[in-house]
């Protein structure tokens, strides 16, 4: 049995999917002799040599596109983008293209890279190197978006990121580096598009994805005492979203709150809301609840920083507001 | 110019390409594309010797004012026409458009809208074959007003690092839609002004000389096969039209227009090799008839299928 | 009495809100001499001069960033991106800086920019100059977000965005360029941050922008008809978000439908359903319904564009399916 | 230099930016502060010679790796402490943080942390001073690795066209993060090499020497205020630490590590004007002390209130 942590599954995952495929390629800033800004990457170079892991000049826009016409070419590049905010200076590369060729040119060309980029608060990294950019990438046909929470997740994601013809935005949270976890036996992955039921509930379901899976994990057991026994469920990918689980959570429980880190507008919790508001509306006994950041950047400052981010605390005060 | 065929093949391919810009043209002043066009007359030589400098399979990528580039590396007119006329049987099933012809059979990587966005994609494309070692040159084409936007930068930059197997050429016309080049840039010239700051050589060509873009062309692309990393090249050329089918040009002074006018292409490529008056005229006939015979296909051409709004967002069908 | 249509409702707004404040600046490219790409600015070069209207070379990220620059000097520049599409070249700019800039520095600087953007599918532009980047701009703390449906509502917001002390996108739609109005007499404006109803009904509610306004009101004559009596709101601005006209007509109605232009996930759609969901819910008869274009790209074919684009008989159709 | 002041006070000011790094360094090991710093180490000429030559109410822009820029420039060592401890006292109400500083009443218009972005933000404060003729000039500070990223193009190409006032200087340390700067660009010199690009000078100095940084940027600054346009000066030194808190540079080779802390700018400059190793220090000890009397006063200083997360985000209340 391997146990592993979420920072050190970033490296295991690439790893293993650059064994199985000679044809995936990875590029970066310092992702090879360095082994990442996080040391999320150490080894691969090691192993796989500068043929297949490569540093780059500071320049997001041609890491992006580099990976775009290599893709288009027959490769399977990952390409990393060291913090999620810097998604913005390579935006129309991820939104405008990777995401539409398929589209535009009718199936003749398909895109299959995976954009990995570190998202998340919680570290003091302030405005402009906390955001997750999840909802922005979940608003964009053509493009993939995955959010793993724990560390077999991440591994298994990966290489159904990895081996998905489309391109996919593989959010990792940064504060999630040190989560340690028992791996499965090798060779496991998990498809794109199943959400997970982490908890199992009758009352009220939570829904939430990366750091915020253990916040609701620890909202539950804080409402527990109180008789109250919710089901929590990890989405793990937003697209393709798996409403069905939440669904058929929602037919048990009839209640729900959804937990989003960052400003919830146009989140994936406004999204999940509102097809459940039109799919999930007559099953719903309660008005549909967001737990999210409030609608402004991050702030640096630690105690700013700690209210910034939705607590076990505020979800379970949320949920025993109405039940 | 070993590459090149006879002269009156070479003429034909500028004369197609000519005629088949000219039909656009009325297909949109006729009302029967909406949407914008973008032609190349004046500049069919650039596509024409790159063409013939570049070697079967090598990746070709370039603009929204790119029908010259893919027809002369090969794209039937009646797919090109079909395109633009939104049809089935277009190079992208009509969802891509005049401004986004793409071919994979024949490497042509597909035609970009958004300024300099397709560099940094040309330049993945030039990075798969180190990979792969195939062998094969990338060519990325673009416009001189391409020069100012931040992705053409970070290409060069990456491309002659990384050594890679890539011919970029910049066709300057002169201006950047209604914006003369000058007006935007603090240089002479706007890329070969600019080769040195990615440690490239200043090369510039007449591009309205079929024989010369091919030269220095093939010349570039060698070195790029020797493994000696990218080429800047800057063809000097004139959009003789206005920027899209909307736009007269008549913000161009008229000594200007008249000198450009008087180094078409065509003509000098025809009076280098003694291709008489009466011969020309026989010729464009020639390709005018093969242009309309591909417009009348397309145009018989069904519309796609309502499904095919649905198809091809993703490999699978996910959602 | 003027009557105007919403392409040069484009230049008369520029221009008012230049001869009110000296320190109005616009920047763009092809806006000056040439009048604009659309010829929506003609006049204002010839007007106000070369020390006010400047053409700039094909650089998004500097346009967005002099903008920046300048309002933070006290200026009130008006940068065009001539699509908005293109706001993904400059996104960074925009969202990362723009956006936050007054937050991270605590209000010492705040960022009065309008940025001018032209939006909107219907033209068969394709998949790269059909889009309207709202969903993606509402999402971000600090950035307003106007989207007006007329010439007069175009006119009016303007001048409020420009004298708004914070950064707002303003998203003219293409499809409505020659949409004449009349308009009220000079001098007046349009608050940021107030729906407007256009429509009054008492058995539905029918929410929409930009050009979709004019589809949510041919679908409300559709269904009259048949005795069903549909009430359209236009949202004008998207942030700040005016909720309360929303829920008031739904305190009449209890039926909403949305209808959106582009895909709407993680629109402003799913996050006015997510909100009515939330505080509108008791009020709610039957699920909320969205109307939107399918989650892919633009097409460029003009018979697939007029599928992808919401029409008024889709619209119907989702009203009578179940009033 | 005529600007600057008497030898000891510039070695002073030197002392204060060394001092004051080495107690943040301590601040994060000793885990008082989350998140990232950057320190500047080694380059403090750069910034004493460039605070020297601009003149009051000129506006500053730099980067993350900032305090030695913004300090020189007037940031009280105690605001910039407590916006480092996220303070309610720091120069941003501890919204910011360390890679952030900023000071409105200096014109220190900010510290930037992602790569570039500042650069076209700069320009428009140059572009300000065109249209307000407050006569003011721009300096703008990056770092060698950034002349690869898209905005520092755009930006520079526009500065230029615009003629504007503006001193651009690139800060080359030979590092960007863990990478050495020769791996990620085709040219000798980042910045100086590139000049020609945008019609610019090509300007190399000494920035381990504060008089000749000081002479270099007042002769841009003069030569924007006479409006003939900006000016790109790379300023070589180095980064006597690593990259970030986290970071020990064992990447960088033994010998150069000693080249470089041999000519470390403060023994530089004690050394050119006669100030022995007793006096300095003297003023060692006194900069320390100073430093450290702000850092108790930071470190006294309350968090923002609980009120401080949802205010300014709009100047006005709407959300
Ligand atoms: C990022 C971006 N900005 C602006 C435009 C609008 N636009 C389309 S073509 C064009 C001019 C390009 O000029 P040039 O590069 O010289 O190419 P040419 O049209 O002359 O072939 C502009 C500004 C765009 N498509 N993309
Ligand atoms: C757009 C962007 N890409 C990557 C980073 C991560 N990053 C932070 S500092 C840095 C190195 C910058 O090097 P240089 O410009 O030489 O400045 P220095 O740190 O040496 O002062 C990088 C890559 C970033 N902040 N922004
Ligand atoms: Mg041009
Ligand atoms: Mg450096």
């Amino acid at each position: 049995m391997t146990v592993i942590n979420y920072r050190k599954a970033n490296s295991e995952a690439i790893a293993r999917a650059m064994r199985e495929d000679p044809t995936v390629v990875f590029l970066g800033e310092d992702v090879a002799v360095a082994g990442g800004a996080f040391k999320s990457t150490v080894g691969l170079y090691e192993e796989f040599g500068p043929g297949r892991v490569f540093d780059t000049p500071i320049s997001e826009q041609a890491i992006i596109g580099a990976a775009i016409g290599a893709a288009m070419r027959g490769l399977r590049p990952i390409a990393e983008i060291m913090f999620a905010d810097f998604l913005g200076t390579c935006w129309d590369g991820i939104a405008n293209h990777a995401a539409k060729i398929r589209y535009m040119t009718d199936g003749a060309y398909s895109v299959p890279i995976v954009i990995r980029a570190h998202g998340g608060a919680g570290l003091g990294f302030g405005a402009q190197h906390s955001q997750l950019y999840d909802g922005l990438a979940m608003s964009i046909p053509g493009l993939k978006v995955v959010v793993p929470s724990t560390p077999s997740d991440l591994i298994g994601l990966f290489q159904s990121a990895v081996r998905d013809p489309d391109p996919v935005l593989f959010i990792e949270h940064k504060a999630l580096f040190d989560v340690k976890e028992e791996l499965p036996p090798e060779g496991y992955t998990v498809p794109l598009g199943q959400a997970r039921v982490v908890r199992q509930g009758s009352d009220l379901t939570l829904v939430a994805t990366g750091a915020m899976v253990s916040v609701a994990l620890k909202a539950a057991e804080l409402v527990r005492v109180r008789g109250i026994d919710c089901e929590v469920v990890d989405l793990r990918t937003l697209t393709p979203l798996d409403l069905t689980t939440v669904l058929t959570s929602l037919a048990k429980t009839s209640r729900l709150i959804l937990v989003e880190e960052g400003p919830g507008i146009c989140g994936w919790s406004s999204e999940v809301a509102a097809r459940v508001a039109d799919e999930g509306f007559w099953m719903l006994d309660a008005p549909i609840r967001r737990v999210c950041s409030p609608h402004t950047p991050t702030p640096f400052a630690e105690s700013l920083e700690a209210l910034w981010l939705p607590s076990a605390e505020a979800v379970a005060a949320e949920i025993e507001s109405y039940s | 110019t070993a590459r090149l065929a006879s002269p009156e093949h070479v003429l034909l391919e500028m004369l197609r390409i000519r005629e088949f810009e000219n039909r656009v043209q009325s297909l949109f002043s006729d009302g029967l594309v909406k949407g914008s066009t973008h032609l190349a007359n004046g500049q069919e030589a650039v596509a024409v010797g790159m063409a013939a400098a570049m070697h079967v399979g090598d990746p070709v990528l370039c603009t929204y004012r790119g029908h010259h580039h893919t027809l002369a590396r090969g794209l039937t007119l009646e797919s090109a026409f079909a395109e633009i006329l939104g049809r089935q049987t277009g190079c992208c099933g009509g969802k891509g458009g005049s401004m986004h012809l793409t071919d994979k059979s024949l490497a042509l990587m597909g035609s970009y809208a958004i300024i300099g966005s397709h560099i940094p994609i040309a330049v993945g494309a030039a990075w798969a074959s180190t990979l792969t070692h195939d062998g094969a040159v990338t060519c990325c084409l673009f416009g001189d007003g391409t020069t100012t936007i931040g992705s053409f930068h970070e290409a060069l930059n990456l491309a002659a690092v990384w050594k890679l197997p890539i011919v970029f050429i910049c066709e300057n016309n002169l201006y950047s839609e209604y914006t003369a080049i000058h007006d935007v840039v603090p240089v002479e010239q706007p890329a070969a002004d600019r080769a040195s700051a990615y440690g490239l050589a200043r090369i510039i060509v007449d591009g309205n000389d079929v024989d010369a873009v091919e030269e220095t062309v093939s010349r570039a692309r060698e070195r790029a096969a020797n493994g000696e990393g990218p080429s800047l090249i800057e063809a000097l050329t004139y959009r003789q039209g206005g920027h899209s089918r909307a736009d007269p040009g008549k913000y161009r002074p008229q000594e200007e227009v008249d000198h450009w006018l008087g180094r078409d292409p065509i003509t000098i490529y025809a009076d280098r090799y003694g291709v008489g008056p009466e011969r020309l005229a026989q010729l464009t006939m020639e390709a005018r008839e093969e242009v309309d015979a591909a417009l009348q296909a397309a145009l018989a051409a069904p519309s796609p299928s309502p499904e095919a709004l649905l198809s091809n967002v993703w490999s699978d069908s996910s959602r």
